[in-house]
């Protein structure tokens, strides 16, 4: 029988940044049931509780152990991905403001729901047993069912809340199947245990022959996939990332894609890393997550050409970045985690940055979301075109950006791992990409309002400002969202020209207690 | 044959026919009454497992507020019986097809690993599914999912109303 | 004695009516019973190898995926209700962003 | 923070005043300012630096990256042909901007900034010895170039801009994929993963050979991408014609260099082997491009297009030169480089200057410039000779060196290559001269004119333009930007040994070391006289 026993100060600090995330999302909360009046406090709240979880994650940092008996990850790894989590928060509930406003929208309720999706996000980074990882999964989902229907009124909205609600909850399924799978086959759902297990020569010879774990195994990566919006597990992304506020679409394509990650390379290249030693068992497993990797790079690449919506664009192209991360994860090994942890710094950067341009245009010109609204914007608003520009090049991967080192580094630990045939696809894929990425800055710089990008007519133009209508007019709210902007773009310049900063904290993941 | 696979058999043919009775059902409402049913089959099935507290649960969860939530919805709404039928296009039949596919993919792994499971209940199953000895696991080795799922509940609970309520602001 | 394999092939099996059923129904409280269907044959997998294996976690997660499931019915419903105060309808095939 | 560190960011920094300058003049003051100093300081290291070296001199190495699985270090230095392609690039900076003083008006500070940025790119480009940081200047060079060709070029900017953005795009990438192979490779051989330059001439030569062969294309490819060889040359034509003039200019002057340059320091040096295996096909390209570009070029009616498609020719030579991997070749190949830097940049320039006056690119809408500006058709008829190749001047030095080397090579082994060459300078000689005697003799053109001879000229020339009647001739300012690059063609023409000296020993031994890997064997001819060929150069001439 177990004995009921005390939570020790030990596992207090290490969930220190879940707690301050949660501790603040409820305040936030209680704070906009009490007070009516509109004000910034929920939202000043937020950022503080963020800035707080940062700072007791960089406390935490050098931690290298299990807490909760061993349910949860305290580790470099953990508490280095709860930064990211929670810088992705700070940017989100900037920009949110501005792009909320508008929309009747109670900006706390907002505010409390990132930071409960934070939290979810920690648990899938830390956690140690799957039981962790599920909880974690559907705390982030269920806020994110509910953001994508934050604009009530807009039926677009509701359409990508129930659309991610249905899709979300069948991938949980299949998750919870393949968790279910595993555990039947290892006798338990924590990862540690699964991997001494898998140490074990003989144990790993039963359980690699067992057919369930790999039915188990391959649950597991439908479920995941489909979080990370991996082809072909991708088509809700599009829809939802279109119809959702696009703020929300920022964090849950930033943020969620990188928690969903930081589970998938917790079971995948930690949990199951002893496979490796198993040739046939490696290779299985390698060859359906280079095909995955593939499948997403070209074909988000590809797609993303054809769109005409600038939203549908970044989330092709994140389809694609997905890819390339995948192809960290297939290396199965510590090196490839290290990529992938770098590649998610500068992705959410990069891609929470896009997202939040395009919310300052939408709101600009009442609708704005069409590559043509984009013409000329270099004269109408040369700021928002220019960190536009540095995000376009840094999605683009062009030195040096952030996006550069990110794909760098991948690329290198793909190759070292034997996967250079796959890394020169990624690399042809990522050329694909250059040029869409580079049609943006074409419309922004090179031409004038109402003009094409190439040329060709890509799509029609919904503006309906006249030209520099919009920048007439004082908007409120700005500030923030303006400090959320610039803070990715520095952050992306810093990130290229000294990686060391990100580089230098990854060298500590995943060290065994 | 014993009595307790006669019950097993009895069991899992209403769980799978009520199941497929939901899924094919044009009415919604007979769909979730057909559901309802088909998880009364499992709390059963959970008894013949002898985990007796999740079989109570899952009567009062699943059958008791889950469904009788979905059912409110449904009648709520006043949704007219949607018509079901199935479009005989080549991607049905493509669905239908992997569907199968997938389902004998399952079963044969399921088969094929029956070797290396264990044939016989454990002796301690009886112990293991008590009340109490699941609540002495969720305080003590569970104790930090147990509170974080607290986390999931209060943002759902906050997420419906903010979805469903009438009046902006 | 019912082996192990008989509760997971049901298991697999009500798994699979329930994935069809998400696949094929258009209606999104049927598709959404469809899920809760699927979650239902795991906890049937998970309660089985705990009880055959002796190990209690198969049936603390059976308890969480009861809580999740009741979190989730209450935001897909409220969804649900959402999207149906604009659109009148609750049917996949006519909403046209929706191409599952 | 060591001398070449200076010289490579002290641009950037002075990219960042002029932007931050309001007015026009202020930010082309800073911007001339900030390019003086640079020169001055490139010529500080011409002097600290020690030609006889024949490794790399003033080394500076910091650690960048340091990782158990990745090694990068911020690591530069210079080399005898490195020198040279720095003294190039920072002089005909200071050229391009005296040249072309007036040509841009709108959003001066920009484009005052974006030129800076350039130079940082191209300094970082030669003075690398770490193939990620020489990866990253390589890149860094494509953004303002594709802003500088975007935003102020011609009539088709965007067009030519994206087409060369993704053309030398494509290129880099799969180079950037060949130095994670290589770096991946020399973690196999020495430990850890490193790009250091110094360190894989070492990691290289002991690979498979098909991996050698892989990696030679990957880095061929885009290098060729940039030179440009046939048959990738078309982004060329089109980027030169749309590019604002000080953009042809850099473009023609320095960037096309930076493909030679990696030619040389990676394809030679990183992979021998590979390069005896491939010398034939990059020799034949090279060929082609000389002949197609001439007869290209022949056929041309728009002076820019004309002058593009002569740098395909031009740049042939080079590629001849450095594939023949002989002593000469290697040497003609590294003055040819600045001798194409100076000629068709100074093309360009004059044509620019000219193009303000008129406004039109036809050759047809000009003529009789002989009489009317004097001393635009002097100087423009000389950079029109050094370019063609007259004797004298410095073109023929490098053209005649290249095909020495070609002839001469037992890479190659055949003589063809010289002779099919030679038939492209005659061809040269044949379009620069038509295109000249178009231009400056003949009757004068333009407005005025097309009314006197009832001709219909106004769809090219507009209100703005003068006539050829009413051109002025070269300003104080002009003649300033022109002079210096005169001086030094005829300087390189008569005494090629102050500057081939420069880049001997770097060249040398390089050479040397590629045949002593081919045969295996030092030849005791070269052993025994190091450097006596080129010191009999005035008489090989008359040879």
């Amino acid at each position: 029988m177990p004995t009921i026993t005390q939570v020790t100060t030990t596992d207090l600090i290490a969930v220190l940044p879940l707690l301050v995330l949660a501790g603040t999302g409820m305040v936030v909360l209680m704070w906009d049931a009490f007070e009516k009046r509109p004000s910034r406090i929920p939202l000043t709240l937020a950022v503080v509780g963020s800035l707080g979880a940062i700072a007791a994650a960089l406390a935490n940092i050098d931690h290298n152990g299990r807490a909760f008996r061993g349910m949860l990850l305290d580790s470099t790894y953990s508490n280095f991905y709860a930064i990211i989590f929670s810088i992705a928060a700070i940017l989100a509930v900037l920009l949110a403001e501005r792009n909320l406003k508008d929309e009747e929208v109670v900006i706390g309720e907002f505010a409390g729901l990132v930071l409960f999706a934070a939290c979810g996000m920690v648990m899938l980074a830390s956690g140690m047993d799957l039981i962790v990882t599920f909880l974690g999964l559907e705390t982030m989902s269920i806020a994110f069912y509910v953001m994508a229907g934050l604009f009530r009124k807009s039926v677009r909205s509701n359409e990508a809340a129930l659309k991610y609600f249905l899709l979300g909850s069948f991938s949980a399924g299949f998750f919870l199947y393949g968790i279910a799978l595993l555990y039947g086959t290892f006798g338990s759902t924590n990862l540690d245990v699964m991997h001494r297990l898998l140490l074990n020569p003989a144990d790993a010879a039963r359980i690699v022959s067992t057919p369930i774990f790999w039915m188990g195994t391959a649950m597991l990566l439908v479920g995941f996939a489909f979080k990370i919006a991996a082809f072909p597990f991708h088509q809700w992304a599009p829809d939802v990332y279109d119809g959702a506020p696009t703020v929300v679409s920022g964090f849950m394509s930033t943020a969620g894609k990188a928690a969903a990650f930081s589970a998938f390379v917790l079971v995948f290249d930690v949990a199951l890393a002893p496979v490796v030693a198993n040739t046939a068992a490696q290779d299985k497993l390698q060859f359906i997550l280079c095909l995955l990797a593939v499948g997403s790079m070209v074909y988000g690449n590809i797609t993303a050409i054809a769109q005409t919506n600038v939203k549908r664009m970044l989330a092709y192209s994140s389809i694609a970045h997905a890819g390339y991360m995948l192809l960290g994860v297939a290396t199965l090994n510590a090196e490839g985690s290290r990529a992938v942890a770098v590649y998610l710094t500068v992705y959410t950067l990069m891609q929470i940055g896009a997202f939040g341009v395009v919310a300052f245009i939408e709101k600009e010109s009442d609708g704005g979301l069409f590559l043509n609204d984009y013409a000329g914007l270099a004269r109408r608003k040369p700021m928002l075109a220019f960190i536009m520009t540095i995000m376009m090049l840094s999605l683009a991967g062009i030195p040096p950006l952030g996006g550069f080192f990110g794909k760098y580094y991948l690329f290198a630990a793909a190759i070292r791992a034997g996967l250079t045939p796959y890394a020169v696809i990624g690399v042809i894929a990522s050329l694909v990409s250059v040029y869409f990425y580079l049609r943006l800055i074409v419309l922004m710089y090179f031409r004038e309002q109402g003009e094409t990008a190439y040329g060709t007519e890509i799509g029609k133009s919904v503006s309906i400002l006249p030209a520099g209508g919009g920048a007439a007019l004082a908007i409120p709210g700005t500030t923030g969202a303006w400090a959320a902007l610039i803070l990715a773009a520095v952050g992306l310049l810093v990130l290229g020209v000294a990686p060391a900063i990100m580089t230098g904290v990854v060298q500590n993941f995943f060290v065994q207690p | 044959m014993e009595i307790g696979e006669i019950i097993f058999w009895i069991l899992s043919i209403g769980a799978i026919a009520s199941a497929l009775l939901c899924v094919t059902r044009q009415s919604a409402v007979v769909s979730a009454l057909m559901l309802v049913l088909t998880f009364v089959c499992l709390s059963g099935l959970y008894l013949t497992l002898q985990a007796q507290f999740l079989a109570v649960v899952q009567v009062a969860v699943y059958a008791g507020a889950i469904m009788v939530l979905v059912l409110f919805v449904i009648m709520l709404l006043n949704l007219s019986a949607e018509e079901f039928k199935i479009s005989r296009n080549w991607k049905t039949v493509a669905g239908l097809l992997a569907t199968l596919g997938i389902m004998a993919q399952i079963l044969a792994a399921i088969f094929m690993s029956s070797d290396k499971l264990p044939h016989t209940i454990h002796a301690n199953a009886g112990v293991l599914g008590t009340t109490e000895s699941i609540g002495e696991m969720l305080y003590s080795n569970y104790s930090f999912p147990f509170e974080m799922a607290s986390i999931i509940l209060i943002s759902a609970a906050v997420g419906a109303i903010i979805l469903a309520k009438k009046r902006l602001v | 004695m019912t082996t192990l394999t008989n509760y997971l092939a049901v298991s697999a099996v009500l798994f699979i009516i329930g994935t069809a059923g998400v696949l094929f129904r258009r209606n999104a409280i049927i598709i959404f019973m469809c899920i809760e269907l699927m979650l239902n044959a795991v906890n049937l997998t998970l309660i089985a190898f705990s009880q055959f294996l002796g190990n209690q976690t198969g049936q603390i997660l059976v308890f969480f995926v009861m809580t999740v499931a009741a979190a989730e019915a209450a935001v897909g419903l409220a969804i649900v209700i959402a999207l149906f105060r604009n659109k009148e309808t609750v049917e996949i095939d006519k909403i046209n962003l929706l191409r599952l | 923070m060591g001398l070449l560190s200076v010289l490579i960011f002290f641009p950037l920094v002075g990219a960042l005043a002029a932007l931050l300058m309001r007015g026009a003049t202020a930010a082309k003051m800073v911007a001339l300012a900030t390019a003086l100093v640079t020169f001055c300081i490139s010529l500080v290291v011409y002097m600290k630096f020690d030609s006889n070296l024949a490794g790399f001199d003033m080394k500076e190495q910091v650690q960048w990256v340091v990782l158990p699985g990745l090694h990068l270090s911020y690591f530069v230095g210079i080399d005898g042909m490195s020198m040279m392609l720095v003294l190039l690039t920072t002089f005909l900076m200071v050229i391009t901007l005296i040249g072309t003083w007036n040509s841009v008006t709108k959003n001066v500070p920009a484009f005052m900034a974006l030129l800076l940025l350039l130079e940082t790119g191209m300094l970082g480009v030669f003075l690398s010895l770490d193939l990620f940081l020489f990866y990253v200047f390589w890149e860094v060079v494509l953004i303002p170039m594709y802003f500088i060709i975007g935003l102020w070029g011609g009539k088709r900017r965007i067009y030519s801009a994206v087409k060369f953005f993704i053309f030398t795009m494509s290129g880099s990438l799969l180079m950037l994929v060949a130095i994670i192979w290589l770096g991946v490779e020399a973690g196999r051989q020495l430990g850890e993963f490193t790009t250091d330059i110094t360190k894989l001439y070492q990691v290289s030569r002991s690979l498979p050979i098909d991996v050698q062969h892989y990696l030679f294309l990957a880095f061929a490819l885009s290098f060729a991408i940039k030179v440009p060889l046939f048959p990738l040359h078309t982004w060329l034509p089109d980027a030169h014609v749309e590019a604002p003039t000080a953009g042809s200019v850099i473009l023609a002057g320095v960037l096309l260099k930076m493909g030679t340059y990696g030619l040389i320091r990676f394809n030679l040096g990183l992979f021998p082997q590979a390069s005896f295996d491939y010398s034939g096909l990059m020799t034949t390209l090279a060929v082609i491009g000389i002949i197609y570009g001439a007869l290209v070029a022949m056929v041309q009616t728009d002076i820019k297009k004309l002058i593009a498609y002569s740098s395909v020719t031009h740049m042939g030579f080079i590629v001849l030169g450095i594939f023949s991997m002989t002593r000469e070749g290697l040497q003609g190949a590294v003055i040819q480089m600045v001798n194409h830097g100076l000629s068709t940049g100074m093309l360009f320039m004059m044509f620019g200057m000219m193009y303000d006056r008129r406004h039109t690119r036809e050759i047809s809408d000009y003529g009789g410039l002989a009489r009317v500006v004097p001393l635009f058709t002097v100087f423009f008829g000389i950079a029109v000779f050094s370019s063609v190749g007259l004797p004298g001047l410095n073109g023929f030095i490098g053209e005649y060196l290249t095909m020495m080397g070609a002839y001469q090579s037992s890479v190659l082994n055949s003589w063809s290559y010289a002779i099919f060459s030679a038939t492209g300078v005659i061809l040269a000689a044949v379009y620069l001269l038509w295109m000249y005697q178009r231009f400056v003799f003949g009757r004068a053109k333009g407005t005025s004119a097309a009314a006197v001879d009832g001709h219909d000229h106004s769809s090219h020339a507009s209100t703005h333009s003068p006539s050829d009647h009413a051109l002025n001739d070269l300003s104080w300012r002009e003649i300033v930007a022109v002079v210096p690059l005169v001086i030094f063609m005829v300087w390189i023409g008569i005494r090629p040994m102050h500057f081939l000296a420069t880049s001997q020993s770097a060249m040398y031994k390089l050479s040397d070391d590629l045949l002593q890997q081919k045969s295996g064997i030092v030849f005791p001819e070269q052993q025994s006289q190091p450097s006596k060929p080129m010191q009999q150069l005035p008489g090989g001439l008359r040879r």
